[in-house]
């Protein structure tokens, strides 16, 4: 502080991003875009205001912790970006409070909100209160190989209305020697992807829903089907690759395997689209993706019997961008989130490489390009679901996974059931709150 | 005769199937970074230095050696400083209990270097003001190596003889004369192998930086490493291995000068 | 003058450097004061912290509670405890006790009476091994033990075996041993140094077989270095958590020692104070592990 | 140059092994003084006693005119020679004799000058810049002197010096040393367990056991007249022939054999009393005629002494071993009579000369 | 018991130090064979090779009438005994024995039978339930000693094995290690760097200097007729004069005296010839008058040898060493003359005896 003059107000944020590595686009938004622009706009309202950007690269739960460690010692930066699923553990460990509590009730009237759907909105609501601003969302389909499809006669618009349209096709695929013709992430090496892109998409499907009016869901049917389907897809059927589940690169191997016309249809967010198979800069680039990847809604198990009666379903994330309580500039710093949110912001940030942004008013003019994110903007995200912002979800989420891959190496789906529930009700507190 | 013939052919075939074992897997760090676009396979390399050039481009990269160096020599020398200090006192002068002491240590420093003792260093170093401090980092790493290096070196000093010592004590040397002019360079290749040892740990050190470094500008190669992931957590694997190569030459020029100037090797075990 | 005038007490010591215990304890302080602030301290801390219900996160983050044991008998009464309790037990067993002492006392013995560049460079290799960081090396294996195209694999004509997946400890086991023999070898080398040539060769005059002379000359006589080896390498081993960079503990917990359990409980599942418990476990299997090879060194004489 | 004196000297070890039991000696200035006894007698305990390596448990010890009992080792102005000579590996021969003069703040070119200087007087001009490791024994050996003639010390400490070298080197050494000595004139205190050195160089010597000493004499006392059968046994480069003996009247019956009453105890036996009749083979001549009064018995080893044999004879089962001159050896075998010269056999009784 | 031949034995180590050097030996079946020689010179080396330690460079070693060049080590029928005794610290007496037994498969019980009979005839009997930790030297070479006479081998071969004994011990070990091989009659190949253990001990013995035998002899023809020079200086446990010379005329000029041409090489010596003129001092005698054809010179030094003194006599700059009986020393600074003894002196030309 000494080194400033005694009215510069010095601010930082943080993401999970950095240049040269993870999400780096992102970091250089910030970075080069997002802190100048800010600064100019604080400076022609008289304030001199400085941003710091602290990047960082690593896996969410070693990010997590960190931010965790920093909060709770009362450091950390001003504006923090965390996963939507955290939102509730932090406010419970008082490490985040409602946004009008740590900057004033001007936050509630944020031009944003009224641009951002209820439901995207519902993610960073936790006891009523907003704890932070959205920064996204996405939704999770059925990707396809149209190649593939073509060679097993299979139509190119495919869009499977069941569980068992899905099956036949694989076995189509398989008939026609594709090496993995369906794969669904399951398995505990692969961490929340199998829940968000696995476990939780076919529970819905089936009618589950993991958390509802305050019990969460234990061996109810919808899970014994859900863990069915897996048994179906890994149990010797040879529809899918029951190693991939396991390995600790198995997802990466996923990628890799899909983009190398090995794997028929794969279940998966936005984020394959985006920055996988992504022909100029994905991991895993395909040059003709928009050509040969297709994609379609997963379906329910049968149509209508989906959550909320729905014929298809999916699951959505989304992360969000929270002020540090601890801010000795908390108006300041919501002002910096708030602009990072702006439409000028988000279309700037998404112009190399277009996302769901959480106001339509920008979605509609950014996503026309792209067919996928259209499609999900559209189709999918009115019929989605998203995760209860809890803090013992992750140790269920970690629960069911752990499920998927007893599933996957051969138990019966009843058992691994009933295993999932008799831990379930360990970590919530009795079998008082779980509804089987 | 034929016996030794049958001898010798096993001892290359065995050393020979030793070295394979030892080498290959250390064939993709060779090839990869050679390599336009490397995958898990090992493939002749088309001696491509765009990857090079990528890591030198990149932003933190090169000062993440710097800041490793920096953490690993540091450390090694408060480790191989305070250690030869305390190792050479306990084994020369009887102190009641010295051995329950150093095992006990040892011990406790098992659990230090374990995930669950991230919060108490962590909240150790904000308690100090040490929290984004390379200092607070050096002596927090010190303190978990300082037990094996006092235990190992104090078997190095206990096998030197006593007699040059007292040699110097007999023509007036003082302690510390003694300790400067006659045991450290006796026992340097114990404390050489002991510095390497402490370096070694260090630079593969990733979470306790991670953790109490906030600034990006300090943090050692091994953070930097893990950024190398996409979103998704995919490695890029041109740049991994890039890194990687150059993330390892530190180290082994330092084994190779250190075990070329000061030798490199054990001594001793327990004495009976 | 035949009878002996009392002395004022020596006002020097005793030692070969003439330390005195006042110096000694000054050579001594500042390694134990370091240690006492940043390990014995954030150590009993752990052990405290075992016996609260802390998380990182949520509730019990911000008050957590003082449950007494309760962790210790939740721990012991996991599963998942005692499959990663065995886990690494092999792993200690398989990779350092036998792995990495086998092998670092066969490379030793190898080359005991060797000089020059063969010796440099197979210790050199070993070494490499040791040093190299672990995010590196753990990256490695992961590349030679990759299903399709990893070079192992590729050398052994079975493309498509998982060796991460169907036999994640031998994996694993197999990797420490490699990145751990360094260690052993040295200290071994050191040992072998120590047995006097003259026993080794009236065995063999008595007509020893190679065999015959490890058991009855060579182990005999390294079997302090042999025991202090042992300890080290198995408290490292114990504590080790390198393998979580190759198999994450997987598949299927198959190979989560308690080291990644630890991680995983304390780092991914938040749970830190369970995660403190199961670390005070380790320290007391450490504790145990050490007094018994501290009484087999003793046994004897 | 200074005497030692010490008083009562007794050192205890933390063991409870006591080393040495309260000693009294005085080696007068200048004198080369060697300390001779079997391993574990004390003799490097004493040595290092006085060097001050080691407290002393009780006593004083005085150098020159100064009690040096609480004083440090290197505030004693004595220096030693250790028996693996501590030469420090990694300095080179003039490092290692100018550390001494380092220690006391000399300059370097004065170190460095002085260390030639010494170094030429011991003949290790050529061998200046070579480290230890490239040395041999003896030459080792005469850098560890140099070192200590180095410090200009008021008394000299050598511990077992010779014991490393070469028997033939060590003869060499002895005679170098023994002048060295002789020219500088510091007090020497000489610790050997080799009977030959300590004879051939000491001017007085002590036998000690156990922590005491046994016997203080010059060289030739000790020898001629061995205070007990310890010493006795310990002295001489053959074994002095010790054996039991009664005494019958005029005579003392040994080994079946009538020998006449040595005249120095003449009238100081009794009748019947049990005694050990002590004589060296050096002093018995060898006859192979029978004689009165000798042993008389069969020949059975021969030991070439180079211009002499060792001639062991079994008489009735007990050996005795007589020193025979070139030329005249006896066959294995042969009968054979050893003669006690007059003057030279010795009695004891209870372990002393009588 | 067998005869050893040792035919070209040429011994190169890796680093290419020749070793040995086409060494020719015989050693008839029993005898007691001494190898002497400073360090360096290949003895140990030369024993190794016979146990087949070392394999040899080239040449070949017959044992009995066996060609044992490529044969294994313990094949070979020989057994050794090591300068530390090579004794296993963790086996009691009775195991260290019966150690080759146990090699060799035989059943426990009679290892130990065999074990308990070998120790007790070396006195070993109320130790064999000791490790050798707890033994003292004396006792631990009798232990390895009876673990080599427990193979029943065909030869002996011993590495200095007396030579980390006490003095004293030492002496007693010679007489004993004799006698014992005297009565096992087995052929045993003893290597010593102490020229008056081989001289006491040996049969015959060798004298070794880099690889190669320089003299072959039995011990008395070696000490009274050495070779060569080297030889000369080698042996004697006192040094043997070795003095440059000149031939004028009927006389010797040595150290400036004039000396009688001794009789052994009279008239094969040419005029103005340089020679070097060697003598014991064991074998001169000592004139405190002037004395025609003696060396002449200052008492220097005087070094007591038992019952004999050694006088260093300085004779125009050259020391001489004179051994003089006990009783008649001259004091030091005293004017003295030392005679060589008719027949003793020996002269040398171009470091081989003439
Ligand atoms: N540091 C020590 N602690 C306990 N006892 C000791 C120590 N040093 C020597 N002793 C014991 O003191 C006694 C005298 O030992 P010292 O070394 O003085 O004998 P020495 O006459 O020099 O023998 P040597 O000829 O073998 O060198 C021995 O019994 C020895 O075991
Ligand atoms: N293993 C070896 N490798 C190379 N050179 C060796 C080896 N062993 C001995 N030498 C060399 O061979 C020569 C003869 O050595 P050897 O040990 O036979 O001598 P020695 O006569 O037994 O000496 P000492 O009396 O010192 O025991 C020496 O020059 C020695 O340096
Ligand atoms: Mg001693
Ligand atoms: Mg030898």
């Amino acid at each position: 502080q000494s080194s400033s003059d005694a009215d510069t107000i010095e601010l930082t944020i943080t993401q999970n991003a950095i240049a040269g590595g993870k999400n780096a686009a992102a970091a250089d938004h910030i970075a080069k875009w997002v802190i100048p622009k800010f600064e100019a706009a604080q400076k022609a309202k008289g304030k001199d205001v400085k941003v710091k950007f602290v990047p960082s690269g690593v896996d969410d739960e070693q990010y997590k912790t960190k931010l965790a460690l920093d909060l709770k010692s009362k450091k950390g930066a001003d504006v923090i970006d965390i996963d939507g699923i955290w939102a509730g553990e932090f406010a419970e460990a008082g490490y985040i409070k409602p946004l009008s509590e740590v900057a004033g009730a001007e936050t509630d009237s944020w031009e944003g909100w009224s641009q951002i759907p209820e439901a995207v909105q519902g993610l960073t609501t936790y006891n009523d209160k907003k704890y932070a601003l959205p920064i996204g969302t996405d939704g999770r389909v059925l990707y396809f190989n149209k190649t593939l499809f073509q060679k097993a006669g299979l139509p190119a618009d495919w869009q499977p209305k069941s569980w068992q349209e899905v099956i036949d096709a694989g076995n189509k695929l398989k008939t026609a020697g594709v090496p993995t013709p369906i794969q669904i992430n399951a398995g505990t090496a692969m961490g929340e992807a199998t829940s968000m892109q696995g476990v939780l998409p076919l529970l819905a499907g089936a009618g589950g829903e993991i958390f509802k009016d305050g019990k969460w869901s234990g061996a109810s049917q919808p899970l014994k089907d859900a863990l069915g389907l897996y048994q179906q897809i890994y149990g010797g059927s040879g529809l899918g690759d029951p190693k991939l589940q396991q390995e600790a690169k198995g997802r990466d191997k996923s990628f890799a395997e899909f983009a190398d016309g090995k794997i028929g249809i794969l279940m998966e967010g936005d984020y394959f689209w985006r920055g996988v198979v992504n022909p100029t800069d994905g991991v895993a680039k395909m040059a003709d993706r928009d050509q040969v990847v297709g994609f379609a809604m997963i379906p329910a198990i049968q149509p209508g019997k989906g959550i909320r009666g729905q014929d298809f379903v999916s699951m959505s994330g989304g992360a969000l961008r929270t002020i540090n309580p601890n801010s000795k500039h908390p108006k300041e710093a919501f002002e910096l989130a708030a602009f990072t949110l702006s439409p000028e912001a988000l279309k700037e940030e998404t112009k190399q490489n277009v996302r769901i942004t959480p106001r339509t008013d920008v979605n509609k003019e950014i996503l026309t390009g792209d067919p996928l994110l259209m499609f999900i903007s559209e189709k999918v995200l009115p019929l989605t679901a998203y995760r209860p912002p809890l803090a013992v979800y992750p140790q269920v989420s970690a629960a069911l996974q752990e499920a998927t891959a007893q599933v996957v190496s051969g138990k019966a789906p009843d058992q691994a059931a009933a295993d999932y529930q008799a831990k379930l009700e360990g970590l919530v507190g009795g079998a008082g709150n779980v509804a089987s | 005769m034929t016996r030794h013939i049958v001898g010798r052919i096993g001892f290359y075939t065995l050393i020979a199937l030793l070295m394979a074992f030892f080498t290959v897997p250390l064939l993709w760090l060779a090839a990869a970074p050679f390599t336009s676009d490397p995958t898990y396979e090992v493939s002749l390399p088309d001696f491509t230095f765009t990857n090079f050039q990528a890591i030198l481009e990149h932003p933190y990269a090169l000062g993440s050696l710097y800041n490793s160096l920096l953490l690993a020599v540091g450390t090694a020398v408060l480790v191989v400083l305070l250690a030869a200090l305390a190792a050479y006192a306990l084994s020369r002068v009887r102190m009641p209990g010295r051995d329950a002491l150093l095992y006990a240590l040892l011990l406790l420093s098992s659990i230090i270097t374990g995930t669950a003792a991230m919060v108490p260093l962590f909240q150790l170093a904000v308690e100090l003001n040490l929290i984004d401090s390379q200092l607070g980092l050096i002596l927090i790493l010190t303190g978990g190596l300082l037990p094996a290096a006092i235990f190992m070196l104090k078997d190095f000093m206990d096998s030197t003889p006593k007699s040059y010592e007292e040699s110097a004590r007999v023509f007036g040397a003082s302690p510390l004369q003694i300790v400067g002019h006659v045991v450290v360079p006796l026992v340097r290749p114990g404390l050489a192998t002991i510095g390497v040892w402490a370096i070694a740990n260090v630079w593969g050190n990733f979470l306790m930086p991670y953790l109490l470094l906030s600034d990006i500008e300090k943090q050692p190669g091994a953070v930097i490493m893990f950024t190398l992931y996409t979103e998704g957590g995919q490695a890029n694997l041109p740049l991994l291995s890039t890194f990687g190569l150059l993330y390892s030459v530190p180290v082994v020029l330092m084994y190779l000068f250190v075990s070329k100037k000061y030798g490199f090797r054990f001594h001793g075990g327990i004495k009976r | 003058m035949a009878q002996a005038t009392s002395h004022p007490k020596a006002r020097y010591s005793a030692d070969a450097a003439g330390l005195g215990t006042p110096r000694a304890a000054a050579f001594i302080a500042p390694a134990m004061a370091l240690i006492a602030v940043f390990l014995v301290f954030p150590a009993l801390w752990v052990i405290y912290l075992g016996l609260t219900n802390y998380r990182l996160t949520g509730l019990a983050a911000a008050e957590p509670q003082f449950v007494g044991l309760d962790n210790f008998v939740k721990a012991v009464s996991d599963e998942g405890f005692w499959n990663s309790a065995w886990l690494t037990v092999q792993f200690v067993l398989g990779s350092a006790v036998i792995g990495q002492v086998v092998l670092g006392f066969t490379i030793a013995w190898l080359l005991r009476d060797r000089q020059g560049p063969l010796k440099r460079v197979v210790e050199g290799l070993v070494i490499l091994a040791w040093i190299l960081p672990g995010a590196v090396v753990s990256f490695l294996w992961i590349a030679l033990l990759d299903r399709d195209g990893g070079t192992l694999n590729a050398l052994l004509g079975i493309p498509g075996f998982a060796w991460l997946l169907d036999h994640p400890m031998l994996s694993i086991i197999i990797f420490n041993t490699w990145r751990g023999t360094a260690f052993s070898m040295m200290l071994y080398g050191a040992a072998l140094g120590n047995v006097p040539p003259s026993h080794l060769e009236s065995a063999r005059l008595a007509g020893a077989s190679g065999w015959q002379q490890l058991r009855d000359v060579v182990f005999p006589h390294i079997r302090g270095h042999i025991l202090t080896n042992l300890l080290l390498i198995s408290l490292w081993t114990f504590n080790d958590f390198t393998p979580f960079l190759l198999t994450a503990g997987g598949p299927d917990h198959k190979s989560e020692v308690l080291a990644v359990h630890v991680y995983n409980v304390a780092l991914r599942g938040g749970e830190l104070g369970f995660g403190a418990a199961v670390s005070t476990i380790i320290l007391l299997i450490n504790l145990v592990v050490a007094v018994f090879y501290l009484r087999l060194l003793r046994r004897k004489s | 140059m200074a005497a030692i004196e010490l008083k009562g000297l007794t050192k205890v070890y933390p063991g409870g092994v006591k080393a040495l039991d309260s000693l009294d000696l005085e080696i007068p200035d200048g004198e080369f003084f060697a300390l001779l006894g079997p391993s574990g007698c004390g003799k490097t305990t004493l040595l290092r006693t006085i060097a001050g390596l080691e407290t002393a448990t009780g006593g004083a010890i005085v150098i020159g005119d100064r009690d040096v009992t609480g004083v440090q080792p290197g505030a004693r102005d004595v220096a030693m020679v250790f028996q693996d000579y501590a030469l420090f590996p990694h300095m080179d021969v003039t490092d290692n004799i100018a550390y001494p003069l380092r220690i006391k703040k000399v300059a370097k070119a004065a170190r460095a000058e002085k260390a030639r200087e010494v170094g030429e007087r011991l003949g290790l001009a050529h061998l200046m810049d070579r480290r230890p490791g490239q040395l041999s024994g003896g030459q080792q050996q005469r850098v560890a002197l140099a070192r200590v003639m180095a410090t200009q010390a008021q008394a000299f400490l050598f511990d077992e010096p010779l014991s490393n070298l070469d028997a033939r080197l060590r003869l060499e050494a002895r005679t170098f040393l023994k002048k060295l000595q002789r020219e500088l004139g510091v007090t020497t205190v000489f610790v050997t367990h080799d009977q030959a050195e300590a004879l051939a160089m000491a001017d007085r010597m002590a036998v000690m056991e156990n922590g005491l000493i046994r016997q203080i004499g010059t060289p030739a006392e000790v020898f001629q007249r061995p205070a007990n059968t310890f010493v006795a046994s310990f002295i001489g480069s053959t074994p002095m022939n010790l054996l039991d003996g009664q005494v019958r009247g005029e005579r003392l019956e040994v080994a079946g054999c009538k020998l006449p009453v040595p005249s120095s105890v003449e009238g100081r036996l009794s009748e019947g009393e049990q005694i050990v009749y002590g004589v060296r083979p050096e002093y018995m001549t060898y006859s192979a005629e029978p004689v009165e009064g000798a042993f008389g018995g069969r020949v059975s080893i021969m030991e070439n002494l180079g211009a002499a044999h060792l001639v062991t004879l079994e008489v009735n089962d007990t050996l005795v071993q007589v020193v025979v001159p070139e030329g005249s050896e006896p066959p294995l075998g042969a009968e054979g009579f050893a003669v006690p010269k007059d003057g030279r056999a010795l009695v004891y009784r209870d372990g002393n000369v009588v």
